[in-house]
């Protein structure tokens, strides 16, 4: 897995690169828990790359969501691959999570 | 014919990328759909997973062992350890409605595995049977 | 640290694809080089299909067991059948200037382990020991 | 492994997709006898999405490569990857065989 920290147009963005797991979502929880550390009011996760995401992955995201939410602050997902939105879901966090086909998508709500 | 492959790996989070392509990999060679085989891995990683996790408590140079056995019908696995004994009442995913970090892992491996089994023989540590049936019979 | 990852697959040379997954997915655990790995990939899966075609002469239903275990120092395997017991003098590819089918196995081998050797000990069947040296002492 | 039989201004070519080893060069043994039978003057075999090649691969190559010198015929490559270029080097076999970069090339000559 790799993680790129990008901005765009003002807004946070976390691209994520490859698999995201057991052992590799300590890294993902960094980079997100520095922007929520911030209180960055949105932040954005490129999902284009994401070859595979297990229950640490999901576990991570929905941990950065519910401390967001304690500061009002939006978490964004864009660029989902099929297989992973089967598993978000399945896990019925499709309702929980903001997910956008694009990043421009995401900006304009 | 023999068509078992048994692996065995230590229990450190690193292998499981090798858990993932291995059970891939046996996917692929028996003629398995993708979709199948993508639900297949993810089942196994979790399971190996939650071995690392809560039967070795997070200790890393632990065995797991891996037999798997393809046949027509079904995709059988078993993971074995020498951890902590479980019984089958602890092993719970929370309730799907409650969002909160974790408790997704037996759902995942449930979605996909037909029969999911503790080994009641077994003495020491654990030994999980899972199989999904390939055909209907 | 125990680094060590054992396999055990059916003498099939489908499974050799699987073989390749695995060593890769070790060697990627482990960060060696991309190349590095390639090469290592290429003369696992001949060291396999040797055993598949000379030790157990095309039969397709025994074993063939894997160790793996990597150190800073070493990438080093052990290839263990039941097969037709096979000599050292025997392990010869044919010479490079001489273009025929077959006989490049060995040096494909060769090309990327620093060690290739019989265990004189095993007494039925082989165990060949593969070593690279991944840094000079 | 994948073998496609393509015809390319009345050449004949082999294109191969995916891993060539013991368990996949039979197939491409076949298809290449069935042209060496008929004493094809001319075969291609497009190597751009070939992944991985062993002895037993190279081996079919070779065996081909001898029947149709029997007859007069030639057997050329293009698009052979980086790795898979190491590889027929060290066997010296990047002499032996007539490598192009693309099917125009070997057309040409
Ligand atoms: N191999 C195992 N050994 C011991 N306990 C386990 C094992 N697998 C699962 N469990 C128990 O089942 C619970 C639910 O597992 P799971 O759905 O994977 O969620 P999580 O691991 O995130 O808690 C775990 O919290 C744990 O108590
Ligand atoms: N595992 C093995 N068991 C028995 N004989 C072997 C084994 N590996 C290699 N050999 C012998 O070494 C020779 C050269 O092997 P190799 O270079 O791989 O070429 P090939 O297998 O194409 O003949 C083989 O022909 C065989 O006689």
């Amino acid at each position: 897995m790799e993680i790129n920290l990008v901005d765009y147009k003002g807004r946070k963005v976390i691209a994520v690169t490859g698999d995201i797991d057991m052992y590799s979502s300590p890294e993902l929880r960094e980079a997100l828990m520095s922007f929520t550390q911030k209180k960055i009011p949105s932040i954005a996760v490129d999902f284009n790359k994401v070859s595979y995401i297990d229950s640490s992955g999901i576990a991570t995201f929905v941990e950065g969501l519910k401390i967001m939410k304690t500061y009002g602050g939006r978490l964004q997902f864009f660029g989902i691959p099929k297989g992973i939105m089967e598993i978000f879901r399945f896990s019925k966090l499709d309702k929980v999570f903001e997910i956008y086909g694009s990043i421009e998508e995401a900006e304009g709500n | 014919m023999n068509n078992s492959v048994v692996v065995t790996i230590p229990s450190h989070p690193k292998y499981l990328s090798v858990v993932r392509d291995i059970t891939a990999g046996i996917g692929k060679v028996n003629g398995l759909a993708d979709s199948i085989i993508g639900d297949i891995k993810l089942a196994v990683d979790e399971a190996c997973s939650n071995v690392m996790k809560h039967a070795y408590k997070g200790e890393t140079d632990k065995k797991i062992l891996l037999k798997y056995k393809v046949t027509k019908r079904s995709f059988k696995l078993t993971i074995e350890d020498k951890g902590t004994k479980v019984n089958m009442e602890n092993m719970k995913g929370r309730d799907l409605e409650d969002i909160k970090p974790g408790g997704l892992g037996i759902h995942f491996i449930k979605r996909v595995f037909d029969v999911f089994e503790l080994d009641e023989k077994k003495k020491s540590g654990n030994r999980l049977i899972l199989i999904k049936y390939l055909k209907e019979k």
